[in-house]
């Protein structure tokens, strides 16, 4: 019911009923006021629930919103705003809210308590994944994805201040008018839509004029400042170290294509100040889940700011004084109050409405809406018609940001609850209510009182100015569960009662954590917000100890829940990671070669031909161009790393097995790098341009690695070698020329002339291009006489095409990742699929590279016992031999006439290709004292692509073992 | 007492007045035949398995806090055996079978669910890795399947294939791997153990070993000094700091590991998938939240909490690989202390003092390891003897070099793995 | 968590890479014998307390840094560049 | 007779506006790393100083004049747009094709850069002639304050669309607020 007529209102649908509602309030305001009471059905026992508070703690009405690949579950309609078009569903009902199936649960009642699951579902052994557990997965959960891929935008976004006030109540707001007018930098963000908290919901004075005004006032003020960053529906989510904070803003306005819904924002603050107020709690009374019981506090929001009044007739139960602020409240606004129910008899209340003290709600009555209740008091019982039941336990004071990092709160007894323990978050400091300070005159003092100190700490000059507010006294008297028959619920979204925990400390689940795992009490969206201290208070009374004694939980971020899709902003689709493309990208695209990735990079798989109707047929042909011809490859993202200084030369040492000091100018060597542990960490070509001047090559998957281990070799291991490191991959582009034909395609674009003698295998030098100053390295990857010429990147696209057109006329052409993978089989060339970080130099037949004259990177450690034993897994060759050709990677190796067993396992292959050059299958792989093995037939047995073949162990170099074709 | 649904029924009638405590609280005796350090997973699954299998009930274990109160009680729940080097195949492989029988063994329900898991690779060179490792998965007698891109598109049609960052390729399905209810495993051994008449000792801190003439003689305790034959070291990330009242000094470093788990939902996630490319894994509870995790935080930590940046990249990888997820909301985020070893793979061994014994280093995979890990760990503590299937998790491995198990490739760097 | 970079000032976590134990800054000789490389290469004191530890500023300057850390707090009380640390 | 086209890493991408933020790709002919050697500094510097009229700047400090601008670009190193000949007393390498090279400016262009770097860019921090080696997303970058409202951002060329797009992207989001 509307307490007055709104200026205007938009249409929303609640399960396809239409309703009005005025832009910007909560949902759960509308519905209320509407009179709808049955909003959702709970977790477990799918019991009738309503709104229960006004705001992001709600634990009873949550719904999804929205249709299709918008709709979002698990929407708090306390938070959530009314706008034109708004769809809104309850969840967690079948076939329909009013007559949901699934409330069967609520009768079994009695033998569905706390961990009964665990007790039974284990005969027959089979039904659990068949039977049980699809029944129990489809019974629990609460709203439900679309299963669609999310189509709306989200952010991320990066926020750095002095101050982060959290919270915008009487205390944040009196922190940010103190440090803002210090001169502070300040962040002052609030969950609300509007700051002020609960100003804009009590009815109070501040500084003689209303709350809201004063709040008003104050805002303006402060939005006023250049030095004060205001940001509402912004909640604090999470505090992490060296001052980061976590917040979530749903961000203002309609739902509009392009439009974010949500940032995540990183904040930084050099201090903090946390006034995030408290929160209501709950009294356990049997049945005091109806819709139409709430928090009082909630009762006086939807009156006093919403203009709604939740219920005709309204009852209120409570042990302290806020419970009589409501009932003033009420018959201020013209709503009937049916009686005051207060637990404590010694309070003295006035009003024109029936007052019971020292009495307590003891029954409630009505099936989907609350219809009655029945009190209990000196007098004998009562019965109370009420639509309405505002319950007040006392408050909690907001401390969860306190204790994320590991802090635990302190119990104060005259509040009857926990209060932040100072210092549990480096730079935070509380005030205001959070701190247990619960009179609007409190709040405003702390907030501008402590303000003030972080401000002088911060070197500024502050002045505390406070003005003046209501200022009475808290008094409560603690009351958690009502004597009495029925389920009293304590955490009303996972459906604990008080029995549960009980049942959990009769069990000897008696540690909080253990209760709190046995029951689920505190695990459901709200965290235990408005059921954890009751919940303890009760385990403490089952296991006879003190509630400072009992402990709580442990409080981890966030302090609401928080969509991936804002956290993940930026990453859906391709935003993951960087896309990077060679210079060549688009030519190559342009003649159809699928991309694939390799690492971040994008490189050609292969060049289709008109005609090819397989990617083999493509592949085998540029196999050919580079044995037959000449082929023409972007190498460029191999990485390129240039060494520059006296100490250069010792540093190659120092990271190569191999020796680099005694390379001549102008000639290149293949390197080994070994991690300091002794396996193959890369290799590479490395070049020496000048006596004190090399550059490095390394594979494209550990470019980033290898300059890491350099920089720590130069900076952390030896900083005494006076060297330098730059990497030069973005600069330059780089092509293999590859194929008999190599040499005529390079004299057709250079503008001098190479011959072999000036050139021989191995030889480096400056060439130049069309005019371009260029690098060119007879070095090969594919065992032809081969080339890399690299240009300055601007050039890179124009020289890619020049090479494959020229080459195109020598009968050759481009080739991709496919090819060039054939041809290094074929060679017997590692990569990374043989040296996957548990291979040794001796492992690929490599330790004679180790030299011995020198320290190096992983020679110690290459030289223990198990990594040079004679038993190891070594590098072989393997041919298909019998009648299957097909070899795959990542089959395993086993004597013939052994059962394909790991007792029996001999080795695996790690690459495999078809050679259109030998015009068989190839395989690398690793084989047991595989050196010494060559000539044995094994079989090659692939489980998983159900292939057995058999293989002869050769030596890894297929073809052309002399290796004549490169050096000649 | 034994649980059945029928007495879940008559309990249900009588008011759940008749339920008895799952375990006891005794008070330490003055002396044990063995005495397990640590009350989680591994150290209650080892003294249930001292008791069941080798008839060795003067045991006690003891636990600083509340039992279960580490990484058992704090992991993402995944339950396999998709190992491939040898040492780890066959211990994984003897775990996985242990699982399968536990619910009818304990008398427990710990909801182990083998609802399958995929692990994706987005490259020829991960596929033909994977098919390495499913070949020596049934090799060793397990279950592995090969998906191409389609196979993997019917079992997990909610992944974006179209635009994903790393298109997907396929992925190594492992029918038999799947979750449990990781509470209700402490929960169950603690029982099993208590009933063959194990102490389960909590709140009881060991702040000292002592040890004489190279014997392990007992330890101190914030409850007094118990007496010990027998001495097991079983507390993951502390391993350090106890093993240090020993003069030891590990191959371990404590890493912080974060998890997460998103509000209820209806069924979404049937499986469990692994994102290797993203460092991500998934999983939906029975109770409907969407229980998630990614890779360490990086850095040494005994914080059990830890950073934005990787709880930022969990989420990246979540919506680069299945965008469907972005309206789900996360929860709660924790943190685990997890002993990083330099190869990755776990220790259980002898140690230089007689009588002491050490099961740590089982980095983040300890939970699907709990029922081999007490196997084999109790087998080693009765007999003397390596249990075959964990022979290979030596300490001195990582010193001679010698059957290291470096699953990842990724070498000495403990934060690697 | 931020980390101080002795060039560029606080930064955020994101843009370093963490190493391990700034034991690596005292390599062992090559001929120190197995338990010398064994206790460099492996076995950490892994303190639950104040550690020192090896940060690479990876997205950021390219520096090595030393960071004096402590490891149940996060508290971060020292940086240095590693190529200036006295060994 | 052949000959080679130049092609900068941005072509095809820039420029572009969005709402109130204007993108454009900085050309530079020449840009050279410079990595002084062991107690060197101070001579290059010199040396710079002779050649182009520009010392080596403080680290997190970029200087310009009308020949040549020299910006910190890392530990022990800086990138020089201009020639420099440097023999003996630095590392130099060549990096004038290394880098795409971004201004972006305009009315909240501070609230853009917000969503990408993680890096206090407030005026009162970061102010002009500032540089920083920091991350734009999951990208390696330099950025450095060229006006109120202008900054200039060098990252690989390789990943030239990807910066592109992200700052685009945030850009929009920006104006659709």
């Amino acid at each position: 019911m509307r307490l007055q007529d709104p200026q205007s209102t938009v249409s929303f649908t609640f399960d396809g009923r239409r309703y009005r509602g005025v832009p910007g309030e909560p949902v759960a305001a509308a519905l209320l006021a509407a009179g709808v009471r049955l909003v959702a059905r709970s977790f477990k026992y799918h019991r009738p629930r309503g709104i229960m508070s006004a705001g992001s703690e709600e634990q009873n009405a949550l719904v999804t919103v929205g249709r299709g690949p918008q709709a979002e579950p698990n929407v708090r309609a306390t938070v959530l705003e009314v706008s034109e078009g708004l769809e809104v569903f309850s969840q967690n009902a079948w076939p329909s809210l009013k007559h949901d199936a699934m409330a069967v649960n609520d009768l079994m009642s009695p033998f569905l308590g706390a961990g009964f699951y665990y007790k039974t579902f284990m005969w027959p052994k089979p039904f659990w994944e068949k039977l049980y557990e699809p029944v129990i997965r489809r019974a629990a959960g609460l709203g439900g994805l679309s299963g669609k891929a999310n189509q709306d935008r989200y952010e991320k976004a990066f926020a750095f201040c002095d101050v982060l006030i959290i919270g915008a109540g009487p205390a944040g707001l009196m922190a940010a008018l103190t440090a803002g007018r210090a001169g502070a930098d300040v962040i002052l963000a609030d969950e609300d839509t509007a700051m002020g908290g609960r100003l804009l919901r009590e009815v109070e004075d501040v500084d003689g004029q209303p709350g809201p005004d004063w709040a008003a006032e104050t805002i303006a003020a402060l939005s006023a400042m250049d030095n004060v960053r205001l940001m509402t529906r912004t909640t604090v989510t999470g505090a992490y170290d060296q001052g980061t904070y976590g917040a979530l803003e749903r961000i203002a306005g309609l739902r509009r294509a392009g439009k974010p819904l949500e940032c995540f924002w990183r904040i930084v603050a050099k201090r903090s100040i946390l006034c995030a107020g408290a929160l209501e709690r709950p009294i356990a009374f049997p049945n005091n889940d109806r819709p139409g019981i709430m928090m009082a506090s909630a009762v006086r929001s939807y009156v006093n700011r919403w203009g709604v009044a939740p219920g005709k007739a309204v009852t209120i139960f409570g042990n302290n004084d806020d419970a009589h602020r409501t009932a003033r409240d009420l018959v201020a606004a013209g709503v009937k109050v049916a009686a005051l129910v207060d637990c404590r008899d010694d309070v003295q209340v006035d009003g024109d409405f029936p007052v019971y003290t020292g009495a307590q709600v003891v029954a409630t009555k009505g099936r989907r809406a609350l219809e009655r209740i029945t009190i209990s008091h000196a007098g004998g019982t009562r019965d109370i018609r009420t639509d309405c039941l505002a319950m007040s336990g006392g408050w909690n004071p907001t401390v969860h940001l306190t204790c994320q990092m590991n802090g635990r709160p302190t119990w104060q007894a005259d509040i009857a609850s926990f209060v932040p323990t100072p210092g549990n978050v480096p730079g935070m400091v509380t005030a205001g209510a959070c701190n247990g300070a619960f009179s609007t005159a409190a709040c405003l003092k702390e907030g501008a009182e402590v303000a003030a100190e972080v401000a002088t700490g911060l070197g500024l000059k502050p002045k505390v100015t406070v003005p003046s507010a209501d200022d009475s006294a808290y008094r409560i008297s603690p009351l958690w569960a009502v004597p009495g028959q029925g389920r009293k619920w304590i955490d009303f979204q996972n459906d604990v009662h008080v029995k549960d925990i009980k049942l959990a400390a009769q069990e000897n689940f008696r540690s909080v954590e253990h209760m709190k795992r046995y029951t689920t009490q505190g695990m459901a969206p709200d965290q235990g917000k408005s059921s954890n201290v009751v919940a303890l208070a009760v385990l403490a009374d089952a296991t006879g100890r003190g509630i400072p004694e009992t402990g709580t939980t442990t409080f981890r971020p966030p302090f609401v829940p928080v969509s991936i899709a804002a956290m993940g902003a930026g990453s859906q689709g391709k935003g993951f990671a960087p896309e990077r493309l060679t210079t060549s990208h688009c030519a190559s695209v342009a003649r159809g070669a699928p991309m694939i990735e390799a690492g971040l990079w994008y490189r050609p798989s292969y060049f289709p031909q008109q005609g090819e109707t397989h990617w083999r047929q493509s592949c085998d042909r540029e196999v050919r161009y580079v044995r037959n011809a000449v082929g023409v490859c972007d190498v460029s993202t191999l990485g390129k790393i240039d060494i520059q200084g006296p100490g250069a030369a010792a540093l190659l040492d120092f990271v190569y097995t191999n020796t680099f000091s005694t390379l001549k100018v102008g000639r290149t060597r293949y390197g080994l790098m070994l991690r300091e542990d002794g396996h193959v960490m890369d290799d590479g070509t490395t070049a020496r341009l000048g006596e004190q001047h090399y550059v490095m090559t390394t594979t494209t998957a550990a470019a980033a690695q290898v300059m890491r281990h350099l920089e720590f070799t130069l900076q952390v291991l030896r900083p005494d070698l006076n060297a330098r490191i730059m990497s030069v991959t973005e600069q330059w582009a780089q092509f293999a020329v590859a194929g008999p034909r190599s040499r005529d395609l390079l004299n057709s674009v250079l503008d001098d002339q190479i011959v072999d003698a000036d050139w021989p295998f191995m030889a480096c030098g400056a060439v130049d291009v069309a005019g371009v100053q260029g690098r060119l390295f007879r070095i090969s990857f594919s065992g032809e006489h081969a080339y890399e010429l690299a240009v300055p990147a601007r050039y890179g696209d124009s020289l890619f095409r020049l090479l494959t057109a020229q080459a195109e006329s020598y009968g050759g052409g481009a080739y991709g990742m496919e090819a060039l993978n054939v041809l290094r089989i074929e060679k017997g060339f590692t990569t990374h699929a043989e040296i996957h970080g548990r291979t040794t130099a001796f492992d690929i037949g490599m330790d004679r590279m180790i030299s011995r004259k020198k320290d190096c990177i992983g020679r110690t450690a290459a030289a223990r016992p198990g990594l040079i034993d004679d038993d190891r897994e070594q590098l072989v060759g393997l041919k298909a031999v019998g009648a299957v050709k097909q070899l795959t990677a990542g089959a395993h190796l086993f004597a013939q006439d052994a059962a394909p067993e790991r007792v029996n396992g001999q080795g695996y292959t790690t690459s495999v290709a078809y050679s259109p050059t030998l015009q068989t299958g190839l395989a690398l792989g690793f084989l047991k004292r595989g050196s010494a093995r060559h000539g044995e037939v094994l079989r090659m047995v692939d489980h998983l692509r159900q292939i057995e073949a058999m293989v002869e162990v050769c030596d890894p170099v297929f073809f052309d073992p002399e290796g004549g074709r490169a050096r000649g | 007492m034994r649980y059945s649904g029928f007495r879940v029924i008559k309990e249900g009638f009588f008011g759940q007045k008749g339920w008895k405590p799952v375990w006891r609280d005794p008070d330490p005796k003055p002396e044990y035949d063995a005495v397990i350090i640590g009350g989680g997973g591994h150290g209650l699954a080892t003294a249930y398995y001292l008791a069941k299998e080798h008839g060795l009930t003067n045991v006690a274990v003891l636990e600083k806090g509340y039992i279960g109160g580490g990484n058992v009680g704090r992991n993402t729940t995944i339950v396999r055996a998709n190992y491939f080097l040898p040492g780890n195949s066959e211990f994984y492989s003897h775990s996985l079978k242990l699982w399968e029988g536990m619910e009818q063994d304990l008398n427990y329900n710990v909801m182990h669910s083998q609802r399958g898991l995929i692990n994706l690779f987005h490259s020829d060179g991960q596929r033909d890795a994977f098919a390495r490792r499913g070949n020596a998965m049934i090799n060793q007698g397990d279950d592995a399947v090969l998906l191409d891109t389609d196979g993997v598109r019917k079992i997990l049609p909610y992944l974006d294939f179209e635009n994903g960052r790393f298109p997907i390729y396929g992925g190594l399905y492992h029918p038999r791997g799947g979750t449990a209810r990781h509470d209700a495993v402490a929960w169950g051994y603690a029982r099993g153990a208590d009933q063959r008449g194990v102490d389960i000792i909590q709140n009881c801190e060991v702040t000292g070993i002592d040890i004489e003439g190279g014997v392990v003689k007992g330890v101190q305790t914030t409850r007094g000094a118990i007496k010990a034959k027998k001495v097991g070291i079983v507390v993951a990330g502390r391993s350090g700091q106890v093993a240090q009242m020993a003069g030891m000094r590990l191959p371990i470093e404590s890493h912080v590991l974060q998890a997460f788990v998103t509000e209820g939902l209806k069924p979404i996630i049937d499986h469990v998938v692994s994102f290797g490319m993203g460092h991500f894994y998934i999983s939906q509870s029975d109770k409907g939240g969407l229980v998630f995790g990614g890779d360490l935080d990086f850095y040494s930590s005994y914080a059990a909490r830890g950073n934005l940046p990787m709880k930022e990249h969990v989420m990246d990888a979540a919506m680069t690989l299945m965008p469907m997820i972005g309206k789900a909301r996360v929860l709660r985020s924790w943190g685990g202390i997890m002993d990083m070893t330099p190869d990755g793979s776990p220790i259980i061994d002898k140690t230089a003092t007689d009588g002491l014994f050490i099961d740590c280093g089982w980095c983040y995979g300890g939970f699907k390891a709990v029922p081999g890990s007490g196997f084999s760990f109790a087998h080693l503590m009765a007999t003397g003897r390596h249990h075959e299937p964990a022979a290979g998790f030596r300490l001195n491995r990582f010193r001679d070099g010698v059957g290291l198990m470096d699953e990842e490739g990724t070498g000495s760097q403990h934060n690697l793995h | 968590m931020r980390i101080t970079c002795p060039n560029c000032g606080e930064r955020d976590r994101r843009e370093f890479y963490y190493q391990g134990d700034a034991l690596a800054l005292t390599r062992p000789a090559p001929d120190a014998g197995p338990h010398a490389w064994d206790d460099y290469l492996h076995n950490r004191d892994n303190p639950a307390g104040d550690t020192q530890d090896l940060w690479f500023h990876e997205a950021g300057c390219g520096a090595w840094i030393v960071v004096n850390r402590n490891t149940v707090t996060h508290a971060i009380d020292d940086t240095r560049l590693a190529a200036t640390v006295k060994r | 007779m052949v000959k080679l086209l130049s092609r900068s890493p941005c072509a095809d991408l820039l420029p572009c506006t969005v709402g109130t933020i204007t993108m454009s790709e900085v050309l530079l002919d020449r840009v050279m790393s410079v990595a002084p050697f062991a107690g060197q500094a101070k001579p290059t510097s010199a040396a710079l100083k002779d050649q182009i009229g520009l010392g080596l700047s403080a680290p997190g400090r970029a200087v310009s004049n009308r020949r040549a601008r020299v910006v910190w670009a890392g530990q022990r190193m800086w990138l020089v747009a201009a020639d420099v000949s440097l023999d003996g007393l630095a590392a130099v390498t060549d990096q004038s094709d290394a880098w795409a090279i971004l201004r972006i400016e305009g009315e909240g262009v501070e609230d853009v850069l917000a969503r990408l770097v993680p890096i206090d860019l407030r005026a009162s921090t970061f102010k002009g002639g500032h540089t920083a080696r920091t991350m734009l997303g999951h990208m390696s970058v330099g950025i450095t304050r060229v006006g109120a409202q202008a900054f200039e951002f060098m990252a690989m060329r390789s990943m030239a669309a990807t910066l592109v797009h992200d700052l685009q992207v945030a850009a929009e989001n920006i104006a659709a607020r």
